[in-house]
């Protein structure tokens, strides 16, 4: 399933998403001693989702700590760090939770480069717990990415598997942009998604997306947790004889339009799969490029599966009504091959 | 020409200190939380012990809380709940502040925690047993109760309380606002920008910090250097009460004149409740990850109790005694069974929920989507 | 050039886009006590722009007044104060600072009437001048409506004439939904958009495209200060013999695409054109929605005329190559026809 | 049983008073500006008086950022520059606290109204020159200079500090970040976020409020509802310090004690400095439409401007007289006119600017953009 290959033979142990990513953290506070973690919660406790569990522990408070709660202050003090020198690698609770800082990422993370002509940059990573899928409460379950998106500057990265995880979060930590991090709450500690990850340094470059599965019928682009439902979903096809090849985009800035372009082209046929809401998701910027690309390609108008135009439901037993399942993905599929 | 260092002539300006200029902020002064009733249940201050019927009505209050916020807890745990933020030990705080209010004329602007104050305020039990299960009906705000939305994204809630703040002194209803925010949502930007803007307008809302030692696995002191947040009252000009938050007495009377002043147009008042939070965060969290549950949180269970306190009380004052607590216990307990069936009863979610309340007029995407989900649960209904 | 027939003849009088819209505000203050106006400097200077000049001597210093310096403080409040009835129509400096209350606006302004299950509403207003053109410091210049679009629960409006600013303002102040208000600095004061509007009462509804040309060869989907840019470039295309059609959204949310498609099943051929950065910018859903519902109408790619993807440029004497202007979009017409 | 009302026992409940209770804070104390120098020239403070070879230097500092704001006011007006923020005013506030920074080790945050004391940590006039011109050169931040970026969106750069300061102490830099923020700007929750974040830290930070006492039209009242807003450090618990901020001498010492203590580890200290806006918000502006020009701006004029407040002392201490005034004024303007020329003589933005520094290495979509632009340089070129 992996396109990536190590340089050397490493060793490697079977890990969730979530140990990946503990463990991408682990590499790097050893690694760089400009590497600080902080926010709420991550130090003594390792996060409500225990991903810096450890840490503290192991590299000391200085290295790993809580902070005051203010989303503002968590980001626009890693603006102030970054530029001095650090590499501050800071954990929101939530994806939901971003907007109280918003205005940092909108103002500054992504404009400090721009704004002093290289002077300055803000090497920093924002990770959070985002997405649905368990039933959680209201502003628990946001997909912000559009947000940051459509907020030049910036990359954003949405690992699917736990080798993904590792080596992006290890290249974004090391990269000289901003990075903000999504990592999906249903695949943290979801066993079927477990898999053999090296132990040691290793990274995956942010901006090359992946081909999941390959087919000739139908193109299903996607990023994070859906990933896995558009394998679902290509699985049940593939057993009415529909071929579906599956992107996983990995990051949607630097968007990899031309894995997406090569499969069209094959396909000619295309569904867009995401968490967030429909109206002006990812998916939105996806189709338009896509059309705009591969107009004489297109047998079929590009569909997007994505949640409802409400926020994320907060309503427990009706989530799966909303966002995307695998067979509303298989819906999607039968359209675009009879349109 | 800058950043000229020499050597002063008159040699005083290199050993400068605070104290030598005139326009030193004052070094903090000593503040002790204001107390009626000891943790004995003995008066300290006899001179603002209420009527018994009112403490004893504050002791029936607080127990039927606590009764409930012990069931919710067991609720979660046999999966009849979703995930719940208990409010167990602060109920002096909650129920002392929120009875100082008017049903009909006064507001609350509350948070996750503040299950507890909005059920003194109006909220039903069955009502609560909804929202916390995610049930859409839970969520439906009753008409009867002025309470605005549970705000979940700290501190949201303070700026809706400074807004309806506004609204009502506009509107000349004589209505008061009262908000609570957690010691940790203190950090929040918008804790200031709110206290700043009713307190520069003098609209009348009543801002309370329940401080209770933690946010999440974080403790007070990570939050901030000062001793008690309280102090930012000085920061606005407007009065600050630090204020036992076990003691429901202290608690209630101190309400009550914030509440009284805001009414009479003199503006907010910050008010900080010390209490405790004798509970996980969550019914999802386990405290053992970051504090030792028979250290200080044992202490706060055993001796600082906000319930047993009155109790202690209304037992030396006579007012109390076992029977009455057996026939309080299965009256509360009546009472929470008929909401629990009540809340079973209502039918399950509908899936068309998803789409209501979006807009005030569906946009055409909102059609789209609900055709899709009919087509959805019809599939599902097949299957 | 209106669609829109008033009812009764009325008074008219020949106002600029700023005058209709101080208009507006002036005939809803005097109609319902409870509509409300503050923000920064709106009071007793009439706000940056004069927009609010003489409301506060007319309507009294409690009914239009100076607030402190705080966005999240402006939003948060007009969420409570309309919770409780009142009507508030708060103005931003500009567009660029909506970010620092943007967390009310995600969390709270779009979400207040779905989670208390139609409870409470946020009947409230919220204006800013946006967009570029005229010479002017970082953040003044920015085109926030993505981080809106996306946002359900809201409207947002971006008139682009004196008739519209006023009818839509007042419609946007009855409404019972939150309505961010977006108005043009260029068009402002710029004598050659002044027209003549009505004196007294009239509205113009949020969610009604406005067919600003008519023509068959070509669509150009817009909105804002961008329509004059599309009409002085179908003004040029004319001449060639081109025949565009011009549609002014006058809302992106709702957004009305009956008209647009209506317009497509006639031409086959759209170009979109916006003022805010491309990626993700509102011409993303608008494409995507096009090739979803005109697939087989579609003669060329929807193509989009919009800022580069950067902040808006603070370099006085650049910003017209990013920007769009009537040449850019004429180029963009030939490609569209070229296709 | 919840909003029971009733009359008290003892009577006392209802007559309550903030007196009366032990948590209440105290009522705010006095506060004077600090000062040195009397607006006369006179020293208040003898002791404090340093060497007068520094006093001197304030004075040619302070007088040359005086001229530059008028010459830019002029090619402002001659259309040779941007809109543009004045300092006219704010010279002792701004040079007097940056000149006790160590331009090697220490860092400014500046905002929009900070040129003066950019330029006295390392920007050059010529850069000023061209930043105000919105030319990309000029918005090129020197390697030389530890000044982070100016920021107009309100009050971005005090949180920028505070992350500074952590970043420093983590490095062990010995490091000071000084940062600014206008009275009106205090009114926003980032500048409560990053004080609490870095004095719970104690990070090395210095706080300067610059309270001109308007924020565009909106006067100092409307804000908050303190008398100062330095009254703030009480609830941070760290040193606050109102001064005079037309006295360069007590802002600079006040500095001085600042910057020490937060390189020596003690935290933050938050200052106001009480002074005036005595030109318009920015060149754009005019203040005609919101206050009386003839009144309180033109006592500020006259009566306490901070750098005629230096001569008068100067000369009474016979360090000064025309002959130096004449001399330095034409050492400043020969050192304008160079910086002028210089950036006259820069070469237009070039169109490229636009697409540059967006990331680091460009994304596809930059590159399809900067063909797009080429392919529309090249029209404008041939049109
Ligand atoms: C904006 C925001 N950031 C983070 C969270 C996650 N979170 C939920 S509760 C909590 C701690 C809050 O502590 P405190 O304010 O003291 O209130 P308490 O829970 O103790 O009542 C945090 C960080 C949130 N809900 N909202
Ligand atoms: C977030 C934000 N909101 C609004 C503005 C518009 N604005 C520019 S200056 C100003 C007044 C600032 O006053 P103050 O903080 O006292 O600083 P001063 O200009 O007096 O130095 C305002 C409202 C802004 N720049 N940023
Ligand atoms: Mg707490
Ligand atoms: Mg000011």
């Amino acid at each position: 399933m992996m396109t990536q290959v190590l340089e050397k033979a490493t060793e490697t142990k079977t890990m969730t998403l979530l140990q990946a990513l503990t463990d991408a953290m682990d590499v790097m506070l050893a690694k760089d001693p400009k590497v600080v973690m902080y926010g709420e919660d991550v130090g003594r406790l390792g996060g409500v989702y225990r991903v810096t569990t450890g840490l503290q522990g192991k590299h000391g408070e200085h290295r790993v700590f809580d902070c005051p709660l203010t989303e503002a202050g968590i980001i626009g003090t890693a603006v102030g760090a970054a530029a001095v020198g650090m590499r501050p690698v800071v954990e929101l609770q939530f994806g939901g939770f971003m907007m109280q800082g918003f205005d940092q990422i909108f103002s500054h993370v992504s404009r400090f480069r721009y704004r002093s002509r290289g002077r300055w940059s803000t090497p920093l990573v924002i990770r959070f717990p985002f997405g649905g899928g368990k039933s959680l409460l209201e502003q628990h379950a946001d997909s912000p990415e559009t947000y940051l998106m459509h907020t030049p500057g910036i990359k954003v990265a949405i690992p699917s598997n736990p080798y993904d995880a590792k080596g992006m979060l290890i290249a974004a930590i090391e990269d000289n942009d901003p990075v903000v991090f999504f990592e999906s709450i249903y695949l943290y500690r979801e066993p079927s998604a477990r898999m053999d990850v090296p132990t040691g340094y290793y990274t995956v470059p942010l901006g090359q997306a992946r081909v999941a599965r390959e087919g000739s019928d139908v193109t299903l682009v996607t990023i994070g947790t859906m990933v896995h439902t558009c394998l679902a979903a290509a699985e049940q096809a593939a057993k009415a004889g529909i071929q579906c090849e599956v992107i996983d985009l990995r990051t949607v800035v630097p968007l990899d339009m031309e894995t997406v372009v090569a499969s069209v082209a094959k396909t000619g046929r295309v569904v867009v799969v995401h968490e967030a809401n429909l109206t002006l998701g990812p998916g939105a910027e996806i189709a338009a490029l896509i059309q705009e690309k591969c107009f004489y390609e297109l047998e079929a108008p590009v569909l997007r599966v994505a949640s409802f135009d409400t926020m994320p439901s907060p309503f427990n037993s009706l989530n799966h009504y909303s966002r995307p399942e695998a067979h509303h993905v298989a819906e999607a599929i039968k359209n675009v091959l009879s349109a | 020409m800058a950043n000229t260092r020499r050597t002063t002539k008159k040699g005083a300006a290199t050993q400068t200190n605070e104290a030598m200029f005139a326009g030193s902020m004052p070094v903090a002064s000593d503040l002790t939380p204001f107390q009626i009733l000891a943790p004995d249940g003995k008066p300290v201050r006899e001179d603002l012990i209420p009527d018994l019927d009112l403490v004893e009505d504050m002791y029936r209050g607080m127990s039927r809380l606590r009764h409930l916020d012990d069931k919710f807890m067991s609720l979660f745990k046999s999966q009849r709940l979703g995930n719940y933020a208990q409010f167990g030990g602060q109920e002096a705080s909650q129920f002392g502040s929120a009875m100082a209010l008017n049903r009909q004329t006064d507001y609350i602007a509350p948070m996750y925690r503040n299950t507890a104050a909005m059920i003194t305020h109006g909220w039903s039990i069955q009502n609560a047993i909804m929202y916390w299960r995610g049930h859409p009906e839970g969520w439906r705000l009753p008409d009867t109760a002025n309470i605005l939305p549970v705000i979940i994204s700290i501190p949201g809630q303070v700026l809706h309380a400074a807004g309806a703040a506004l609204g009502l002194k506009a509107q000349g209803t004589g209505g008061v606002v009262m908000t609570y925010v957690g010691e940790g949502g203190t950090s929040q930007g918008d804790v200031h920008a709110a206290i700043n803007f009713a307190s520069a307008r003098k609209d009348p809302c009543v801002f309370i910090i329940e401080n209770n030692g933690w946010a999440i696995s974080v403790p007070r002191q990570v939050q901030s250097g000062v001793d008690y947040l309280v102090r930012r009252s000085v920061g606005y000009d407007i009065p600050g009460y630090l204020v036992d938050g076990n003691d429901i007495l202290a608690v209630n009377t101190v309400s009550k004149k914030a509440v009284q002043d805001a009414r009479d147009g003199k503006g907010p008042s910050l008010i900080e409740h010390m209490t405790y939070r004798i509970r996980p965060h969550t019914t999802g969290d386990d405290p053992k990850a970051y504090r030792d549950e028979n250290a200080e949180p044992e202490f706060w269970r055993k001796e600082r109790d906000p319930i047993a306190r009155v109790k202690k009380f209304l037992t030396l004052e006579k007012r109390w005694n076992d029977d009455r607590e057996v026939a309080m216990v299965a009256e509360i307990e009546t009472e929470f069974q008929a909401a629990l069936e009540a809340a079973d009863q209502v039918a399950s979610p509908r899936p068309e929920a998803l789409l209501e309340y979006v807009w005030q007029n569906d946009v055409w995407q909102i059609k789209e989507q609900r055709e899709i989900l009919k087509r959805r649960v019809a599939q599902m209904e097949g299957a």
